[in-house]
C-alpha cells in the first residue's frame, strides 16, 4: 500500500512537473467533432464538452489543483513552524498572545470562514489559496509549539543548554529537526486534506475558473453532463479520491516510521 | 483448595511462565515472590484466566477439583470477584476513575446476582466499613480520584471480598503506598484470613512481606519455580542461591527488592534472552559447569523444594542477621 | 445487541417508506412540478427581470394585450378587449367581469396605478414603457395613455406589463418602502393561476384560478409547485427520473438526450436565451484598433459554434433575429470565418503579437464556450486571448472600467415586435450593458426615431441601416444564435416557447396527456 | 464553573467578532457594485444609483463598518440583495433546515463511528479492523460533492429509492411549522408518513457528510477505545467477574469518551463545512444554499451572516462540550473548580 501511494505520488509528481510530455493532447485546444466521447484508447478518460481529452485536462490539472494545494499547506507550514517555535520557545507572555491568536482561529469552522474570504476577494485561485492558507497556518503551528515544548525538556537539549549552546543553535540544530519530524508528517496528510477542500471552494465556483483543468472545477463544469459522460464526472473524483488516500497512507508510514526512529 | 500443575503461559513461542507447579491449601496465606518479570504476575492472573490477549495457559489448574483451563469464559466469569477475588496494586489506574467508589464495589454483586440496585449499594458501604474506611457512605459517593492512596486500596479489597470470596488473589497489593499504610493493609489482610478462613495468595516483591504473614514462600524467577517451602524454612535456610539473595535484601527489612540487584550483580534476562541451563547461572556464585548446561528441576532439599543443582547447605538466615 | 442495530433499523425502514412514498406520488395527477434554477428575488411584477421572477410574473397577473407565439405581431386581446390609437394617445376598452384573486373587481384604475408605479420604480419590464406619459382613467372600463412620441410598439410591449391591484397598492403607500417589501412576497393579479405560499428556498405553490376569464385547455393542472433546484445536474436528473415534470435550463446535451429517450419528447424553438455575443471593448487597446476587431470577427469559427450546439443554431448576421417581426437579417451580409482577411486586417492593425484580455460572466456553459473558441480561433492568426471568468457583475465591472477587452452576453429584449430594443441597452451610447463600450450618435438617432415611423417598409429600410451600421463597427462578434431545446415528458402537453422571453412556462396552457 | 463558562462565552463572542470584522474588511477589498446587479438588466443609470443610495452602498467604508456593527448587535445582519428581504428574516426561515440536517448528521455521525470503532476495536489488526479502515478511508478520500453525486445517481436515479433532494418530498403535505425541525414537526402533528418522508429527505444528504467524516471519527474513537481497553481498570471489572459487554459500555466507552468528544469538537467544524457543500448539491433550503445562491449574484451580507452564524453554532456546540466533559468525567470537575 505505502509503496503504491508512493508511485502514486510520484506519477502525479511528473504530471505536475512536465505535464506536456505526458497528456497526449492539448488540455484547452477545442475538439468539438469529438465532445463528449466515451473512454477509449485515444480517449483513456474519454472528452469533455468541448471534446478535450478528460485525461489530459487531469494531467495538466494536477498543477492546479495539487500544486495550490502543496503550495498552501506548505506555506503554512512555513509560517507555522516559525510562528510555533516562536510561541513554544519565546517568553511566557508572547507565547500566551500568540497561542490567543490561535485559539481564536480554532473558535471557527476554518472551511466556511475559507469560503466568506475567498467569496469575499473574488473568485480565483489565488483567492482560494490565500483563504486556505489563512485557515491552514494556526493547526501547524499549535503542533509545532507543543513539539517545541515536549523536545524543550528532552535531556539532549537540557545538556546543550548547560554546555552553552547559543538559542539559535538550540533550536535550529536540537529542537527543530525533531520538530520537522512531527511536522513532515502533519503536511504530507494535510495535502490531501487541502486538496479536498481546494476542490470544494473551486466545485462552488470560488476558484479556478474554466478552461483552467482545475479537478474540482471539472467536477462543477462535469455535473451538466452528468447523464451523458459519466467519466467526465468519474475520473476527477477518482483522481482527488485517490490523491486524498495516498498522502494518507504516505503520512502514517511517515508516523510509524518516526515513532520508531526518533531517540529518545 | 488449588492444584497447580505445569503451568506455562506463552507469547507465541516464548514462554513467559514455563511449568509452574504449587498448591495452595484451604485457609493458607501463600506467598508469590519474585522480581518484575518473573511471571509471577502471570501466574497469577492465570488461575482467572485473566492473562493479556495474546498469550495462552498450558497445563492444569484446578480450583476446588474443577479444572479451571478447560472451563468456558462464561463459567470462568461467574467464579471471578464470586469465589476468587483479585487485588491488584496501584489502585488509582486500577479502579475506574468515572465511576463513584460505591458503585465500582455494588457492581460486583451486581453482575453476579446476590443483590440489586439499593441492597447492593447498602451492602458497598458495609464492605468499606468492614475495610476499615471512616465515612464509609461518604467515600462510596466519591470518586476514585477523591480519596487517598491507602483508602483506596482498602476499597480495592472490600470490591474483591463484596461476594464473600473463599480464594483471594492479591497483586502487588502494598505497591506504591507508604510503610505505615502498607502495614495497616497488611493487617487487614491478616484479619480478613483470620476472620473468615479466607485463602489469600499475596503476589509481591516485596521481602517485607514474607516474615510477617504468610505460610508459604514460592519463590519465582524468570518464568520458573527457583524455590518453594514454608516460610520458616525458606527464611532460616534457603536453599536457591536466589533465594538467599532475596533473603539478603529482605533482610534490610523493608528495603525495596531494587536493593536485590545490588546484590546480585546483572539483571534478570528478558524473554528472548533466556540463558541455557540454569536460568540463573550468569548471576549465580555458585555456578558451575553443569549449571550452565542443564536446567535444574525442583527437588526435596532441607524442607522446601529447590531447584538448584548445588543447592547452598548450612546457610542460616541468623548467620546473616548476625 | 448493540445501540447502532435500531439505528440501522429505522434506516432501512426509511429507505422502504420512503419508496412507499415515492410509489404513491404518482397519485397525484393534477399537480404539476416546474424545476426552476434559481429562486426568484421577487415576486413584484415592477421588479421582475429574470427568467424565474417571470414564471410568477406571467402566470398570476394578466396583461392588457396578448401576441400570437407563432406571429408575434399579431396583437392579441387579453384584459383590453379593444383599442385605438392616435399618434401619441391610445384609448383601451377594458374587459368587464375580472376579478383579483383576492375577489376585487378589475377596473381602469388598476391599469393607471399599475403603469404609475412600474415607471415610478423604473425597474424590470419598465423599459419596454418608458415612454409613456400620463395614464388617465376615461371610465371604469376605459384607460387613455398618452406617450412622449409616437410608439408604434406600445400595444405589443404592453403585453409584457403585469396589471396590479390599484387597492393594494394604494394600501402599502403610506409603508416606508410604498409597499416594496410587501409586494416581493405577495403577488395577487387577475391571471390564471394564484400565488399560494412561498416556502423560501424551497418552492413557490400554486393553485389554478377556476374563475380566470381565459380558457384553460381540457385537463389543465390545479395544483403547480414552482420548486427552486440550483444543480442543473439535479434538474435534469430530476427530470428524467420523474421527480419533475419540466424544467427550466437543462443543459443542452442532457437536453437532447433527455428529449430522445422513451417516455419524453422535445420541443424546439427560438427565444431570447444564451446567444453568446462576443463585445469588444472599443476603449481599450488592443481592442480599440477597427483593423484588429475587424480581424477577430474574421477569424472566429462560427462552426465549431454551431457544432457545439448540435447543428441546432445559426450564425447570425446583424442584432435583430430573423424571426422578429420586421427583421432585415435576410437582407445583411453572411457573415462567415475568414483567415485569410483577418491576417490581412491584422496587419493592417499593425499590432504585433497582441494580447488581449476576455473577462465573462462565469455560470454560463455557452458563454464560457465562445470565449474558449474566441481564443482558439485568434490563436490561429497569432493573437493571445486570455479568458478570466468572474461573476456577472465583476465582468461587467471590468470591461467597463477598461480592464478587460471582452465580455460574452447575451440578449434581453422582452419586447414580442419591438427590435429597437436589441440596440438599447447594448449598443447605443450610456446602454447599461453596451459592453464594447461603443458610441455612434449617427445609429443613437436612428434607433431613437424607428419607433415613431407608422411606415413599416420605411421603419424596416432604418432598421437594417442601423443593424449595419452595428455589424460595421466589428464591436460584436455575434457567435451564434441556438435555437432551444426543452425536453418534455410524453405526459404533459401544451408546452410552447415564447420568443421574446428566456425559457418560459404558460402553466395555462399545459395539460395532462 | 460560571466563571469558567463566562470565560468561554465571552471568548466566543470575541470570536464572532473577529470573523465579522475580517469578513467585512475582506468583503471591501475587491470593489463591485451589486446595486448594478440588483437594478437589473434594462435599468438606467439613475436607477442604479438611486439602489446604491437605498442601500447605503455611497457611504464611507468607516460607517460602513460602524452602522454594520451596530447592527449586528441588534441581530440585523443587512439586507440580502438578492432576496431583498433582511437577512435575518431570511435565516430565520432557512436556519431550523441547516440546524436539523447537522444534527442529524452529527447524530449519525457519533452513532456510526462509535459503532464502527466499537468492532474495530475489539480485534486491532484484525480482517474486519482493516476492513474498516479501508472503508472509511475512501469515505474520507471522496470529495463530499462528489460523493453527493455519487449517492444521487446511485439511490435516486439507478435505485428509486430516496428523494434526489429537497427538504420534503415534493408531493407530500407539509406538517404546520413549530418547532421548524421537519422530524419534530411531524411527529408533534401525528403524521408518521411525513415523518419517514422527511427523514428519507434527510438520509443522503446525511450519508454524504458521515461517510466523509467517519475515517478521523473512527480512527480517534477505536484509539481511545483500545488505549482504554488496555487500562487496568478493565484488568479489574473483569476480575469482578463483569462480562465483556458490561466492560464495554459501562468500563470503556465511558472512560473513552472524553478523547472522543474533544475529536468530536474539530470534527462538528468541518460538519459545519460540508453541510454547506451539500445542500447546494441536494437542493437542502438552508443557510448554506441560501448564502451560495448569494455569493453568485455578488449578494454578500449572506454569506457574512453564515460565516457568524456557524460560528456561533460551532462556539455553542463548544461550550455544550465544554459543560459535558466534566459531566462524562468526574475528574474535569475539581480540574475547574
Amino acid at each position: 500500500m505505502v509503496v503504491l501511494s508512493w508511485l502514486f505520488v510520484l506519477m502525479l509528481v511528473c504530471f505536475a512537473v512536465a505535464p506536456s510530455l505526458i497528456a497526449p493532447r492539448n488540455p484547452v485546444a477545442l475538439d468539438i467533432l469529438h465532445r463528449l466521447q466515451p473512454p477509449s484508447f485515444a480517449h483513456l478518460f474519454g472528452t469533455d464538452e468541448g471534446g478535450r481529452d478528460v485525461f489530459s485536462r487531469v494531467v495538466y490539472g494536477t498543477r492546479y489543483s495539487l500544486g495550490i494545494s502543496a503550495a498552501i499547506v506548505l506555506s503554512a507550514a512555513v509560517f507555522g513552524v516559525v510562528y510555533g517555535a516562536l510561541s513554544g520557545v519565546g517568553p511566557r507572555w508572547l507565547d500566551e498572545i500568540l497561542m490567543r491568536i490561535v485559539d481564536i482561529f480554532f473558535g471557527f469552522p476554518a472551511l466556511v470562514l475559507a469560503l466568506a474570504v475567498a467569496a469575499a476577494l473574488g473568485r480565483g485561485l489565488t483567492s482560494v489559496a490565500v483563504a486556505l492558507s489563512l485557515i491552514w497556518w494556526p493547526g501547524i503551528a499549535r503542533l509545532v509549539r507543543g513539539e517545541v515544548q515536549r523536545i524543550r525538556e528532552r535531556p539532549h537539549v537540557e545538556a546543550a543548554r548547560a554546555i552553552g549552546v547559543s538559542p539559535t543553535s538550540l533550536i535550529w540544530r536540537h529542537i527543530l529537526p525533531f520538530v520537522m519530524q512531527e511536522v513532515n508528517v502533519r503536511v504530507t496528510t494535510d495535502i490531501g486534506y487541502a486538496l479536498v477542500a481546494v476542490t470544494a471552494l473551486s466545485f462552488l465556483g470560488l476558484g479556478a475558473q474554466s478552461p483552467t483543468p482545475e479537478w474540482g472545477l471539472l467536477i462543477r463544469d462535469s455535473q451538466d453532463y452528468f447523464g451523458s459522460a459519466w467519466w467526465y464526472l468519474v475520473f476527477p473524483g477518482v483522481m482527488i479520491m485517490a490523491t486524498t488516500a495516498a498522502c494518507s497512507i504516505i503520512g502514517d508510514s511517515l508516523a510509524s516510521h518516526r515513532e520508531s526512529g526518533v531517540a529518545p | 483448595m488449588l492444584q497447580i500443575r505445569d503451568l506455562s503461559v506463552s507469547f507465541g513461542r516464548r514462554r513467559a511462565v514455563d511449568g509452574v507447579s504449587f498448591d495452595v491449601e484451604e485457609g493458607e496465606f501463600f506467598l508469590v515472590i519474585g522480581e518484575s518479570g518473573s511471571g509471577k504476575s502471570l501466574t497469577g492472573g492465570a488461575i482467572l484466566g485473566l492473562n493479556p490477549s495474546g498469550s495462552t495457559r498450558t497445563g492444569s489448574i484446578r480450583f476446588k477439583g474443577r479444572e479451571m483451563l478447560e472451563l468456558p469464559e462464561r463459567e470462568l466469569r461467574h467464579l471471578r470477584g464470586d469465589q476468587i477475588g483479585i487485588v491488584y496494586q496501584n489502585p488509582l489506574s486500577a479502579m475506574n476513575p468515572v465511576i463513584r467508589v460505591g458503585d465500582q464495589i455494588a457492581e460486583s454483586i451486581i453482575v453476579h446476582g446476590k443483590g440489586s440496585g439499593r441492597a447492593a449499594a447498602t451492602r458497598a458501604i458495609e464492605l468499606l466499613e468492614r475495610v476499615h474506611i471512616p465515612d464509609p457512605a461518604r467515600v462510596a459517593q466519591a470518586f476514585p480520584h477523591e480519596i487517598s492512596g491507602g483508602m483506596r486500596q482498602r476499597a480495592m479489597i472490600a470490591m474483591a471480598l463484596a461476594c464473600g470470596p473463599s480464594l483471594l488473589i492479591a497483586d502487588e497489593p502494598t505497591t506504591a503506598l507508604d510503610v505505615t499504610i502498607k502495614a495497616q493493609i497488611l493487617e487487614l489482610f491478616a484479619e480478613l484470613r483470620r476472620e473468615r478462613s479466607l485463602t489469600i495468595i499475596l503476589i509481591t516483591h516485596d521481602m517485607g512481606v514474607v516474615t510477617q504473614l504468610a505460610d508459604r514462600v514460592l519463590v519465582m524467577y524468570a518464568g520458573k519455580v527457583a524455590e518453594v517451602g514454608p516460610v520458616e524454612t525458606i527464611m532460616n535456610q534457603p536453599a536457591h542461591p536466589y533465594t538467599k539473595a532475596l533473603m539478603l535484601s529482605g533482610a534490610m527489612s523493608d528495603a525495596p527488592f531494587k536493593s536485590v540487584l545490588q546484590v546480585i550483580p546483572g539483571s534478570a534476562p528478558t524473554l528472548d534472552a533466556r540463558p541455557l541451563g540454569c536460568r540463573f547461572n550468569p548471576r549465580c556464585a555458585y555456578a558451575q559447569d553443569d549449571c550452565r548446561a542443564t536446567m535444574p528441576s525442583l527437588r526435596p532439599i532441607a524442607g522446601s523444594l529447590a531447584a538448584c543443582h548445588h543447592p547452598l547447605v548450612g546457610f542460616r538466615h541468623s548467620e546473616l542477621v548476625a | 445487541m448493540l445501540p447502532s442495530k435500531p439505528c440501522l433499523m429505522a434506516l432501512a425502514a426509511g429507505v422502504m417508506l420512503a419508496s412507499g412514498v415515492t410509489g404513491a406520488r404518482a397519485a397525484d395527477q393534477k399537480l404539476f412540478v416546474w424545476a426552476e434554477a434559481v429562486e426568484p428575488s421577487t415576486v413584484d411584477p415592477a421588479k421582475s427581470d429574470v427568467n424565474q421572477e417571470m414564471t410568477i410574473a406571467r402566470n398570476v397577473f394578466d396583461h392588457l394585450t396578448n401576441f400570437d407565439l407563432d406571429h408575434p405581431d399579431h396583437i392579441l386581446p387579453a384584459l383590453a378587449t379593444s383599442w385605438t390609437e392616435d399618434g401619441t394617445s391610445w384609448t383601451f376598452k377594458l374587459r368587464d367581469g375580472v376579478a383579483f384573486h383576492n375577489g376585487q373587481a378589475f377596473d381602469a384604475n388598476d391599469v393607471k396605478a399599475t403603469i404609475e408605479r412600474d415607471l415610478r420604480i423604473g425597474q424590470g419590464q419598465s423599459y419596454l414603457v418608458g415612454d409613456i406619459k400620463t395614464v388617465t382613467v376615461l371610465d371604469p372600463h376605459t384607460v387613455k395613455i398618452e406617450t412622449a412620441k409616437p410608439d408604434v410598439y406600445l400595444a405589443a410591449n404592453l403585453s409584457r406589463i403585469e396589471i396590479m391591484s390599484a387597492k393594494d397598492i394604494a394600501a402599502h403607500a403610506a409603508d416606508s418602502d410604498h409597499g416594496d417589501s410587501y409586494f416581493s412576497a405577495h403577488a395577487d393579479g387577475t391571471g390564471p393561476y394564484k400565488m399560494l405560499s412561498w416556502t423560501r428556498g424551497a418552492q413557490i405553490d400554486l393553485e389554478r384560478n377556476k374563475s380566470w376569464w381565459g380558457q384553460f385547455p381540457a385537463k389543465p393542472f390545479d395544483h403547480v409547485i414552482d420548486r427552486f433546484v440550483t444543480q442543473a445536474s439535479d434538474r435534469s436528473r430530476g427530470l428524467e427520473g420523474g421527480e419533475y415534470d419540466l424544467a427550466n435550463f437543462v443543459p443542452r446535451d442532457e437536453a437532447v438526450r433527455i428529449g430522445k429517450s422513451k417516455g419524453f419528447y422535445l420541443v424546439e424553438g427560438n427565444n431570447l436565451w444564451a446567444w453568446p455575443a462576443i463585445y469588444l471593448n472599443t476603449k481599450l487597446a488592443p481592442t480599440s484598433n477597427e483593423s484588429f476587431r475587424k480581424a477577430l470577427v474574421e477569424s472566429f469559427s462560427y462552426d465549431a459554434m454551431n457544432q457545439y450546439f448540435l447543428g441546432a443554431s445559426v450564425t447570425p448576421r446583424g442584432p435583430v433575429p430573423a424571426w422578429v417581426p420586421g427583421s432585415p437579417e435576410k437582407d445583411l451580409a453572411v457573415i462567415k470565418t475568414d483567415l485569410n482577411a483577418a491576417k490581412a486586417d491584422l496587419k493592417a492593425s499593425g499590432l504585433s503579437n497582441p494580447t488581449m484580455k476576455c473577462s465573462i460572466p462565469s455560470g454560463f456553459s455557452e458563454f464560457a464556450f465562445a470565449a474558449t473558441v474566441l481564443q482558439a480561433s485568434a490563436a490561429q492568426i497569432g493573437i493571445n486571448v486570455q479568458i478570466e471568468q468572474l461573476p456577472f457583475v465583476q465582468a461587467i465591472e471590468a470591461i467597463k472600467s477598461n480592464k478587460s477587452n471582452c465580455f460574452v452576453l447575451g440578449n434581453a429584449n422582452l419586447s414580442p415586435t419591438d427590435p429597437t430594443r436589441f440596440f438599447a441597452a447594448h449598443y447605443l451610447t450610456g446602454g447599461f450593458y453596451n459592453s464594447a463600450n461603443y458610441s455612434n450618435p449617427q445609429l443613437d438617432a436612428l434607433v431613437q426615431e424607428i419607433p415613431t415611423v407608422t411606415d413599416p417598409q420605411k421603419r424596416y429600410e432604418m432598421l437594417k441601416q442601423a443593424s449595419e451600421m452595428v455589424v460595421n463597427s466589428h464591436t460584436i462578434i455575434w457567435a451564434a444564435r441556438p435555437t432551444t431545446i426543452v425536453p418534455v415528458p410524453d405526459g404533459v402537453g401544451g408546452y410552447r416557447i415564447d420568443p421574446a422571453e428566456y425559457i418560459n412556462v404558460r402553466l395555462w396552457e399545459l395539460y395532462k396527456k | 464553573m460560571t466563571v469558567f463558562l463566562l470565560r468561554r462565552v465571552g471568548w466566543a463572542i470575541l470570536v464572532l467578532f473577529v470573523v465579522a470584522t475580517l469578513t467585512f474588511v475582506l468583503s471591501h477589498v475587491v470593489p463591485a457594485d451589486p446595486a448594478a446587479f440588483l437594478a437589473g438588466q434594462n435599468a438606467t443609470a439613475d436607477t442604479v444609483a438611486r439602489i446604491r443610495a437605498e442601500y447605503g452602498l455611497d457611504q464611507p467604508l468607516l460607517i460602513q463598518y460602524l452602522s454594520y456593527l451596530r447592527g449586528l448587535l441588534h441581530g440585523d445582519f443587512g439586507i440580502s440583495l438578492r432576496t431583498g428581504r433582511p437577512v435575518s428574516e431570511d435565516l430565520a426561515s432557512f436556519l431550523p433546515a441547516t440546524l436539523e440536517l447537522l444534527f442529524f448528521s452529527f447524530a449519525i455521525y457519533v452513532a456510526t463511528s462509535l459503532f464502527l470503532a466499537i468492532i474495530a476495536a475489539k480485534r486491532p489488526g484484525g480482517r474486519l479492523d482493516s476492513g474498516i479502515r479501508l472503508f472509511t478511508m475512501l469515505g474520507s478520500g471522496m470529495p463530499v460533492f462528489w460523493l453527493g453525486m455519487a449517492l444521487q445517481f446511485l439511490f435516486f436515479y439507478k435505485l428509486g429509492l430516496l428523494p434526489l433532494g429537497g427538504r420534503f418530498p415534493l408531493r407530500a403535505i407539509a406538517p404546520p411549522t413549530v418547532t421548524g425541525f421537519l422530524l419534530v414537526d411531524t411527529l408533534l402533528a401525528g403524521q408518521p408518513g411525513a415523518f419517514l418522508s422527511a427523514l428519507s429527505c434527510l438520509i443522503l444528504p446525511s450519508a454524504a457528510i458521515v461517510l466523509n467524516l467517519l475515517a478521523v471519527g473512527t480512527r480517534m474513537s477505536r484509539a481511545a477505545l483500545i488505549s482504554e481497553s488496555g487500562k487496568q481498570y478493565v484488568r479489574t471489572a473483569r476480575g469482578k467477574g463483569v462480562g465483556p459487554r458490561r466492560i464495554l459500555y459501562r468500563h470503556v466507552l465511558r472512560n473513552a469518551m472524553t478523547p472522543i468528544l474533544a475529536s468530536t469538537s474539530i470534527q462538528f467544524g468541518y460538519m459545519i463545512s460540508w453541510v454547506i457543500l451539500v445542500e447546494v448539491i441536494f437542493d437542502w433550503p438552508g443557510i448554506g444554499l441560501y448564502a451560495y445562491q448569494s455569493f453568485q449574484v455578488f449578494d454578500y451580507a449572506p454569506v457574512v451572516a453564515l460565516a457568524l452564524v456557524s460560528t456561533a453554532v460551532f462556539s455553542i456546540i463548544n461550550v455544550l462540550l465544554d459543560i459535558l466533559y466534566p459531566i462524562i468525567d468526574p475528574r474535569m470537575r475539581s480540574l475547574r473548580a
